[in-house]
């Protein structure tokens, strides 16, 4: 294992004081427990967005925290979502009066933590309402699974939620456009190489030089099929497949193309994956109306790509296209 | 005579020690269907409880049960720092006030520690969880109580059912927790969480046979 | 060699029209010659910054042309300079009559392009300034030597110079806060991994499991010295003892902290390494005025990371937080 | 009777053809001690070259030199395609207008080549650059055409030269270009351009013995 970390179980805490240090003027991060506020504490009168999850996934969450996104996000271990604790101790510290939405990927652990968190700060006079995302269409959505898996979706459900908290839409709103951004939202990836989590020492799965993943996590976890390596427009045609046909997709859509970098991919090698991916929207007759491109919601130093699609309408344009300022989204005014 | 707290924080000692013993050999289970952080988190929760101990007052084994519980949940996270935090603590809820525990109580005990996995994890038995590991775990223990068997024996007899109970989840295709993501690939591989489970509970059967002993 | 690519020849090309379609409410890309200038067209009486050089280091520098910044980026093969060509095509495209200026890493490919290129542009009636950015402090400047490479500093250097246009200093005035900037900044990096070129399909140079190689370039050359794998906090202080002391940089400093990711590199050690950098400084007296982390200047997939100090003055700092609107650096107004 | 544009041509075609077939050489000998395009950049080049050539009046052998220089210096970027243009270019000046190319001719082309290689690379023999095979490979041409050699044994002592001169730069520490940055590192590898070079003015002996057979 070859990374630039001291103790292996100091990863978490020690990259939070380097990010506290690097962007004071955005975020206040708070030590034991560990979450991560906007600087300026608590607005008044507006709901605030507070997501959380496993570590190693950044810029998710910690750097979506700022105006016209997150009001709070708790890290966990790498790959391991936060205990109820610092969950609740960041729900109180950014509850401005008008309640708090939990922005919760579907994975047991951090369902169960969150769920246990939100009733512990209901305790304390706090309105809680959950959200929980699951884009990936990877994995079968049946009774029989754990469901689908919250992946890179979360990232919008993050930003348009946030916008609407911004323009001051009451907590029953801005849940019901995180449910909408969410229901609207497809995701699927591909690993060229696995990662590995310090505290393991070990890469979380093995791939011969010329195999690839389809339908990866984002923790490491292997993926519904292991294929030979193909070009990358053979890649992507078949990550678009199962996103278009689920919602499905059609042809006079305007959808949002979001292309995430797993960490260790190349940015020349993103773009190859977006033009194919815009191309081939183009020749269904979809629209890409709105785009987003680089490492956002990352499994380490993983090799791949996930492709999500969002399906738009005016509100969600709008709410996107509203000014954000984070360490890692920032645009508008 | 039944075991007391002495027992209690003797099992608590001996679950610390044999998983941080085992901590490599669960993370390994749980990279292959899951990912590979649970030896770390039940390593994690159970240095936290430990260090917890130092301090305390015995008390009743309920009183020990619970201060397991509450450290779990705050420290282990992801799935199994809530689902065996809920366990310790329904578990303590069982066997509040007393304290000794006889037979009968050891069988509460763990019946109460598994139905609260099922309530927070909504798992049944043969979905590949560490359901498969505590509820033929409770069913011998009560079976070995029916007939009139000691503490230990009970403990022991669970201890034994668990672990059959682990080992038979390799066959299994997981339908909870993150190993349900790979479908048929599930298969051949141990349930992490049930084989913590066995350790959990072969550490309350050897500590039962020291304190009788 | 397992990349998301299709023809290896391609990658720029494809990479481009990606990049096109993804962002082109900021830029414009041209093919054949490839360039990339800002979306709207040059600014009459403005000073137009162009860059460029081979490609694979993205987001330099395409990712870097908008307002305050680059108006033009010339991506030349991977970690190939690009021809006089595409150069003198990307210098007229955007001269708005108050003459460009070049930004050009110190290798020899590139100033010999570059110069071929001015040239050419001149006989065009475009007058040209050229600065030559060599900030790697891991290369001995002798005359014995091509010199100084130009790195991550290059980044420093096209924000602050590029707010100077913008606020409407004439060529004479921005070339020469560039020279200026290039002159207080100092760099030195650490690869872990190598990077592979796609038309090569092999890794520039090998490192055993336990070995880091201290003094790295960003075209996979090969650094100073290969050392065994130390704690992060040891391979900092590696790299900042000879920054420090080349400039020097000196207790009372103001600075600006820049942590850059060579490309496969998790945010999490990114951070890791700018806490005990600031840690470092702040025992030496030393102010981290401003800061960035990020992958800006990278070596395809490479793993590892550079730190570049730059000494900051009132008009630097004035010029580095003027208004940024690119595809990589964004903030302001 | 000199060397006329049809040798010319012929030497271009097989420079063509001799850096495809050692495209992976160069790559690899730029991979030890550059940036592993070295290869990539001239075969890129050439192939250009080629296609160039085939809509073209044959002319003059300056005119072939010269096309090769423009296209080389639009198509090889790096450090390489200036310098291997501005050789090309200062070679097609030197003879410029001559039908066919005498020894003497030979000579005067080898020198400005390597002249215009200096001008814009600054760098000197021994600094482990292209030059190194070049400088040997322009003194072995004027000491054979002193005596009185044939074009084809001129630039087959070019040649000679050039192919030792690439050989002798394996000891050295570079000076110039990407290999400077290694220091003593650099010993032990041959400079990539040092070797295309030599593959360049065997292709030109090579011909030349066959226009001249
Ligand atoms: N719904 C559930 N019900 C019961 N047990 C579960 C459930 N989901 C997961 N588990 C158990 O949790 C274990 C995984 O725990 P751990 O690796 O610590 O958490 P995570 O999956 O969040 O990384 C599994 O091996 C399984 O035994
Ligand atoms: N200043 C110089 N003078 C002469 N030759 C040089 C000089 N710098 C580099 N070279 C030659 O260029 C070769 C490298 O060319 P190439 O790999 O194509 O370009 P780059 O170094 O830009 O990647 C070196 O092997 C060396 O022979
Ligand atoms: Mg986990
Ligand atoms: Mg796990
Ligand atoms: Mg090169
Ligand atoms: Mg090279």
């Amino acid at each position: 294992m070859k990374k630039l970390i001291n103790d292996p179980r100091a990863v978490v805490s020690e990259s939070l004081q380097g990010l506290a240090a690097a962007h004071s003027d955005v975020v206040t991060v708070h030590t034991d427990p560990d979450f991560i506020v906007r600087a300026g504490g608590p607005r008044q009168g507006k709901v605030a967005l507070v997501s959380g999850g496993g570590s190693g996934h950044e810029p998710l969450h910690g750097g979506f925290v700022g105006e016209g996104m997150l009001d709070a996000a708790v890290p966990g271990p790498v790959f391991t979502s936060p205990t109820p604790d610092p969950i609740v101790a960041a729900t109180l510290a950014v509850d401005g009066g008008a309640g708090v939405l939990h922005i919760v990927k579907n994975y047991t652990g951090d369902v169960l933590n969150f769920e246990t968190a939100a009733e512990l700060a209901e305790v304390e006079g706090v309105t809680v309402r959950s959200v929980v995302i699951d884009d990936d269409v990877a994995v079968k959505d049946s009774l029989y699974t754990a469901g689908r898996r919250g992946v890179a979706g979360t990232v919008l459900v993050e930003k348009i939620a946030g916008a609407a908290a911004e323009r001051g839409d009451d907590l029953d709103a801005v849940a019901a456009i995180a449910t909408r951004v969410n229901a609207q939202a497809r995701s699927m990836g591909v690993a060229l190489t696995p990662s590995t989590v310090p505290h393991a020492g070990e890469p979380s799965f093995t791939l011969a030089d010329d195999e690839v993943e389809i339908g990866i996590g984002i923790h490491g976890e292997p993926g519904r099929e292991r294929i030979p390596l193909e070009p990358a427009d053979a890649i992507v045609d078949r990550l678009l497949a199962p996103i278009l046909e689920d919602l499905p997709f059609e042809g006079g859509d305007r959808v949002l193309l979001f292309v995430n970098g797993m960490g260790g991919t190349p940015q020349v090698e993103l773009y190859i994956v977006f033009r194919r991916a815009a191309e081939a929207l183009r020749e269904r007759g979809i629209e890409v109306a709105r785009s987003l491109v680089g490492n956002y919601v990352t499994s380490l130093e993983m090799q791949g790509v996930s492709i999500t699609l969002l399906k738009l309408d005016d509100e969600f344009v709008e709410l996107w296209d509203a000014p954000v300022n984070t360490i890692a989204l920032r645009w508008g005014r | 005579m039944g075991l007391d707290s002495g027992w209690a924080l003797a099992w608590v000692r001996e679950s610390a020690r044999v998983i941080a013993e085992h901590r490599a050999e669960l993370i390994a289970l749980d990279r292959e269907i899951g990912d590979g952080d649970h030896g770390e988190n039940m390593d994690r929760g159970f240095t936290a409880v430990l260090a917890k101990l130092d301090g305390v007052e015995p008390g009743t084994p309920g009183d020990v049960l619970k201060l397991v519980a509450t450290t779990l949940i705050s420290t282990v996270g992801g799935a199994s720092g809530p689902l065996f935090g809920t366990a310790y603590l329904k578990a303590a809820g069982a066997v509040t006030g007393a304290e000794e525990l006889d037979g009968a109580a050891l069988v509460a005990l763990l019946t109460a520690a598994r139905d609260g996995i099922v309530l927070r994890g909504k798992a049944e038995t043969g979905d590949k969880t560490m359901i498969d590991a505590w509820s033929p775990a409770v069913d011998a223990a009560a079976a070995a109580q029916a007939d009139g068997a000691s503490e230990a024996a009970v403990l022991e007899a669970a201890a034994a059912a668990a672990e059959s109970g682990a080992e038979a989840t390799e066959p299994l295709v997981a339908r909870k927790g993150r190993a349900s993501y790979l479908g048929e690939r599930a298969i051949g591989h141990r349930d992490p969480g049930a084989q913590s489970s066995a350790l959990l509970l072969r550490a309350a059967a050897q500590t039962a046979a020291e304190a009788a002993s």
